[in-house]
């Protein structure tokens, strides 16, 4: 019970974990690309919860491991968030140019390399 | 030059299948502006077909304000029909009745004595800015300054109060009767309609102070709705709008009624034909107007107000076309007499209904907030539009 | 500023992480995913602040909630979903996602037991350090002559953000 | 009890120097709260009877006289018929976010008035990413304007949806640009210093993002933003007052709910007390916008004139001024308890207006009292400002014809951003000008 009411790094992880595997479902099972898109959009905040508690965990540690500037995660996790808004917009401009040309957004029928 | 025949607005059968797409892919979003909406000024309808914002085109339907004016008339006397003309364009209802008067003037070949004249030429042009007034304060609404509208409406009542003096009504005013008026001018119209002249010229200015050099107006006023004299032309256009395109055409002056000829006052032109030139146009009528009232009201001569007709008014056979310059372009008259008391046929050329036919070639190309714009500046009444 | 009632928060707030997550996998509406996956993005940007994470937090909210979302919704707009959610929602494969989905879970779950084997994984050492100077640790870390490491890689960020726009507009214009 | 007890004295302690929520204080943390909040309904109610009034006082009306003596009792009468009114959800739309979507926009427009400083002690908690999280939050109330178009089904809301997550997206680029010049005039200290400390004889001398630490830093420099760097500080304000009045969707940007085009934008299919939350989330938006403005280049709680006119004398004769200027709104309603018609119908408006001014006049009076006098110098002076910033609201609104679509965008994208970019580099460069001068020195010396 103590493990549960003491929250850790480990209960970061497994949320992570959790949000990361519900993102790759999402992702492997959805047709729709909005939604296989926002799946993506999962995974990466996923791995930004475990770089922020794993930033979290060394700024706990002595100063020769880490200490109050190891910062490193969380400027990670700024990086991913900045490729995220980029993954965005390139997918959904992508997204958009699909839908103009086959009045579609299911994944599978993306079946072609031109059109 | 625009050939007319080829403006004409896409068929009904092309919207109804562009709104099954959805308005990414193609060019195509359909939107019913009207019949009830707070900017097409009264019951107009406006299907326009957008590619996003801009206009491909636009087609207007009209008759949801039609109550069979011109029919109503082949059934009444011509002296009973002269209160009807008041509610086609009911914001310039005096300049209805002058022209109706005039053309069963001209059928019967009567002219009504200089005294009617005067007054009839001051009624008009009160009227006239009255009309202006209303177009300002609705039209700058729609385009979203509200203050001008309060200011219009204001000294629109100081007009107002002076018809309810004259003859009892401020918007359906009756004001005149074939051969000439049915009232004296109350005690004191002179002073008033010149302590008129006075309290309203610093108001003009007011509005212009509000707008004409506005930023924001300029930039939603300038190459807008642009139509070219050519075009206005072969459309029929007339009045402040064929007027800001640059051609010179005022029936005052062209074809003189009335006793115009015998006042002094510009035509002003724009030059461009956007809505800011019909703005300016407009706002220099409202000082040419106050000019010709003030000469008016300096020269009134004494003497009858009626000319001889008789009581029951029966015209000779034949037909008889008259047109008077109102505040919104021609209203024409057109009037077939059998030789009974009642016209055999009436046709109105009312100046609305024939604008309104240049929205489509205006609006092309245009964004969506320049409709409701181009709507403003037409200055178009439902009443006479649609009769 | 130490958080009160750490674990209820965290329990609450994974709670609604997961549901959102849940959500933004199995509607059929679009938009109702993206209301899902906005709740989860707050949810976490509220555990970035019991995270000590201030800075990654603000940047969540204007960044994920109030920029990417937003550009999300207004794409579902542009597109006619109606359609979309009537059809099937789940591609052929879906077991085998599932399948793969879950093994993967499993593998974690493997590594998680077998390695901590009754030891505290990851011991949570003493935070001497408050909030209060964190986004200018950050700056530190990313733009600072001295300390600086990242500065680099912020550049390089820079330059994929502009070429993503370009990108993105050819992707999406209809003439360019 | 005892422990509460502490905390309520260990608050009332003139020694306290940080704000409640910052001590991690929750009672008085949840105390500011229902006040900021309460103070906050009470401003948006007051801001719709002004609005009406100031309006109809610029287009030659009256504007509400009937309810209450000069129609003080119309915003009560008004949300009792809201609140009365059926709440109706259109058959076709999305039944869920179409009741949710004005409850996001409401959050997030209260939520930012957590960081909002009314004074150095007076704000429910000092956040390190202050204006950070407040531009963050207040991005937010786009997805609830968008949510609410699209649930609607219809296409007035959709369009008015799409153009008003465009504008807002777009004019929050300018803001940004604006505030983050203002982030780097905070790590400038005194004179001389350079910006991030490079000049600095501290290495730390760092900016601030927090609220209280930007006004802190306008005291220590001994400046309003606004006047710093002469012309840059005004720039920058004006970029921030145009995008400000665009991110609210206010006249002459209110092209989301131009109703002579979209008949009322995205919330032309809501009615009643959801209605009234999109109107309550724009009020205190506006409100939100305001004190960011205010805060950032403004002086946020400062007394204007700390220089020109310091001193103890000064600083009692401005700290008079909150009880005088609500003497005076006494006493203006007594005068119009004068001028009331004599007629036994005007019996109990008369009698209403002179309650109001007496309860007007003892607020006032309360003020004098030093111990309170002191207390709400701050809150009155930072109040003071955004009412400033709310008679420009209806005073634009009063004024100006409303702007295109297109040349909206163009606003936002080629002229202010541009701006806002030349203003940022120019910030840096005038913040570590003597480090520039000294590097030119050296490269013409190497020459």
């Amino acid at each position: 019970m103590d493990a549960l009411l003491h929250i850790t790094t480990l209960h970061y992880l497994v949320l992570g974990a959790a949000l990361f595997l519900l993102g790759v479902i999402g992702v492997l099972t959805r047709r729709n690309v909005v939604i296989v898109l926002m799946s993506i959009e999962l995974i990466l905040n996923a791995v930004n919860l475990n770089l922020v508690a794993f930033s979290r965990y060394w700024q706990g540690m002595p100063g020769h491991l880490g200490g109050p500037g190891a910062l490193h995660g969380q400027v990670f996790a700024i990086f991913v968030i900045t490729d995220a808004a980029a993954e965005a917009a390139v997918g959904l401009g992508i997204l958009i140019a699909f839908f103009r040309n086959k009045e579609t957004v299911n994944v599978d029928e993306v079946n072609l390399l031109k059109w | 030059m625009t050939d007319p025949t080829s403006l004409s607005p896409p068929s009904l059968e092309t919207h109804v299948e562009a709104h099954e797409k959805t308005f990414l892919d193609a060019n195509e979003l359909v939107i019913n502006m009207g019949p009830q909406h707070p900017a097409t000024h009264g019951v107009l309808r406006v299907i326009l077909r957008l590619d996003g914002e801009k206009v491909m085109g636009l087609e207007c339907v009209i008759g949801y304000l039609h109550r069979g004016v011109e029919k109503i008339a082949e059934h009444r006397t011509y002296t009973m029909f002269n209160p009807y003309v008041d509610r086609m364009d009911y914001v310039a209802a005096v300049s209805n009745g002058l022209g109706y008067c005039e053309t069963v003037e001209k059928l019967l070949n009567v002219e009504a004595p200089p005294r009617a004249q005067y007054v009839r030429v001051i009624l008009t042009e009160l009227n006239r800015m009255a009309s202006h007034q209303l177009w300002l304060g609705t039209h700058a609404l729609d385009i979203g300054a509200i203050t001008p509208l309060f200011y219009t409406f204001r000294d629109r009542e100081e007009i107002l109060k002076i018809f309810e003096k004259y003859c009892g009504a401020r918007l359906t005013t009756h004001a005149f009767r074939i051969g000439g008026l049915q009232y004296e001018t109350y005690e004191g119209f002179e002073k008033e309609v010149k302590a008129f002249i006075k309290f309203v010229r610093p108001k003009i200015d007011e509005y212009e102070e509000l707008l004409t050099t506005n930023r924001i107006w300029l930039e939603r006023t300038k190459g807008v709705g642009v139509i070219s004299g050519k075009d206005a032309i072969a459309l029929g256009v007339t009045g402040p709008v064929l007027r800001a395109s640059g051609v010179k055409w005022d029936i005052r002056k062209a074809l003189p009624y009335a006793n115009y000829k015998n006042f002094d006052f510009d035509i002003p032109t724009g030059q461009n034909g956007d809505t800011y030139d019909r703005y300016i146009v407009r706002m220099a009528e409202f000082r040419q107007s106050l000019r010709i009232i003030e000469q008016a009201v300096d020269n009134i001569p004494e003497g009858p107000i009626m000319a001889k007709v008789p009581k029951v008014i029966k015209p000779p056979v034949g037909e008889v076309y008259h047109s008077i310059e109102a505040p919104k372009g021609e209203l024409g008259y057109f009037i077939v007499s059998d030789g009974s008391t009642q016209p055999y046929r009436i046709r109105v050329r009312p100046p609305s209904f024939v604008n309104l036919q240049a929205l489509d070639v205006m609006c092309r190309g245009q964004l969506v907030a320049d409709v409701i714009a181009v709507i403003g500046t037409l200055d178009i009444v439902l009443g006479e539009v649609d009769r | 500023m130490n958080p009160v009632a750490t674990p209820f928060f965290f329990y609450l707030l994974a709670g609604t992480m997961i549901i959102g997550g849940i959500l933004v996998i199995t509607r059929k509406n679009a938009v109702h995913s993206a209301l899902a996956l906005i709740t989860t993005l707050l949810a976490q940007a509220a555990l970035y602040l019991m995270l000590y994470a201030p800075f990654v937090a603000g940047v969540q909210i204007i960044l994920y909630a109030g920029g990417i979302m937003v550009l999300f919704l207004f794409v579902i707009m542009l597109i006619s979903i109606e359609r979309a959610a009537k059809e099937r929602q789940f591609n052929k494969q879906w077991l085998v996602g599932i399948v793969a989905a879950a093994a993967l879970g499993g593998l974690f779950i493997t590594i998680y037991t077998t390695t901590t084997k009754g030891k505290e994984l990851f011991p949570e050492g003493r935070m001497t350090y408050g909030e209060s100077q964190n986004t200018q640790q950050i700056a530190a870390l990313l733009f600072d002559r001295g300390a600086g490491q990242y500065m680099f890689a912020f550049e390089i960020a820079s330059l994929l953000l502009l070429v993503a726009i370009i990108g993105a507009v050819v992707m999406a214009k209809k003439r360019i | 009890m005892h422990e509460l007890i502490d905390y309520i004295q260990s608050y009332l302690d003139p020694r306290v120097t940080t704000t409640p929520g910052a001590a991690g204080n929750i009672f008085w943390a949840t105390v500011y709260i229902l006040l900021v909040f309460g103070g906050l309904s009470v401003a948006v109610i007051a801001m719709n009877w002004l609005e009406r009034k100031i309006l109809a006082h610029m287009q030659v009306r009256l504007g509400p006289m009937r309810v209450g003596p000069h129609g003080l009792l119309q915003p009560i009468a008004d949300a009792i018929k809201l609140l009365l009114k059926e709440d109706i959800i259109p058959a076709e739309a999305d039944a869920f976010i179409f009741w949710i979507a004005p409850f996001m926009v409401v959050l997030a427009a209260f939520t930012v008035f957590v960081v909002v400083p009314f004074g150095p002690t007076h704000a429910i908690t000092d956040m390190n990413i202050g204006i950070l999280f407040m531009l963050g939050v207040s991005s937010l109330s786009v997805l609830g304007i968008v949510m609410a178009g699209w649930a609607s089904n219809s296409h007035y809301p959709l369009i008015g949806a799409l153009r008003s997550s465009a504008q807002m997206v777009s004019y929050e680029v300018a803001m940004g640009l604006a505030v983050l010049s203002v982030i780097l005039l905070t790590s400038l200290q005194g004179s001389g210093l350079g910006l991030y400390g490079i000049g600095a004889t501290n290495p730390q001398a760092y900016g601030t993002l927090s609220m209280i630490g930007i006004v802190q830093a306008q005291q220590e420099q001994g400046v309003w933003f606004i006047f710093k760097f002469f012309p840059l500080g005004l720039v920058g304000f004006f970029i921030f007052a145009i995008a400000m009045v665009a991110e609210t969707n206010r006249a002459p940007f209110d092209l989301p709910e131009a109703e002579s085009e979209l008949t009322a934008g995205f919330h032309t299919e809501y009615s009643g007390f959801r209605w009234s939350l999109f109107f309550l989330a724009e009020y205190s938006a506006m409100i939100a916008v305001s004190s960011i403005a205010v805060t950032l280049w403004l002086g946020g709680w400062l007394r204007p004139f700390p220089n020109a006119l310091s001193g103890p004398t000064w600083d009692l004769v401005f700290s008079l001024i909150p009880g005088i200027s609500f003497l005076l709104l006494a006493a203006m309603c007594f005068y119009n308890v004068a001028r009331m018609p004599k007629h036994p119908l005007f019996k109990i408006q008369t009698m209403g207006l002179a309650g109001f001014g007496a309860v007007l006049g003892l607020i006032g009076l309360v003020m004098f009292i030093p111990a309170v006098r002191d207390r709400v110098n701050d809150v009155f002076w930072f109040a003071a400002k955004v009412a400033g910033f709310m008679y420009l609201y209806i005073w634009y609104r009063g004024t100006f014809p409303r702007y295109r679509f297109d040349q909206l965008m163009k606003v936002g994208w080629k002229i202010l951003l541009p701006m806002g970019l030349a203003l940022l580099i120019l910030t840096a460069a005038m913040g570590m000008r003597t480090e520039l001068w000294a590097q030119f020195q050296e490269v013409v010396h190497g020459l």
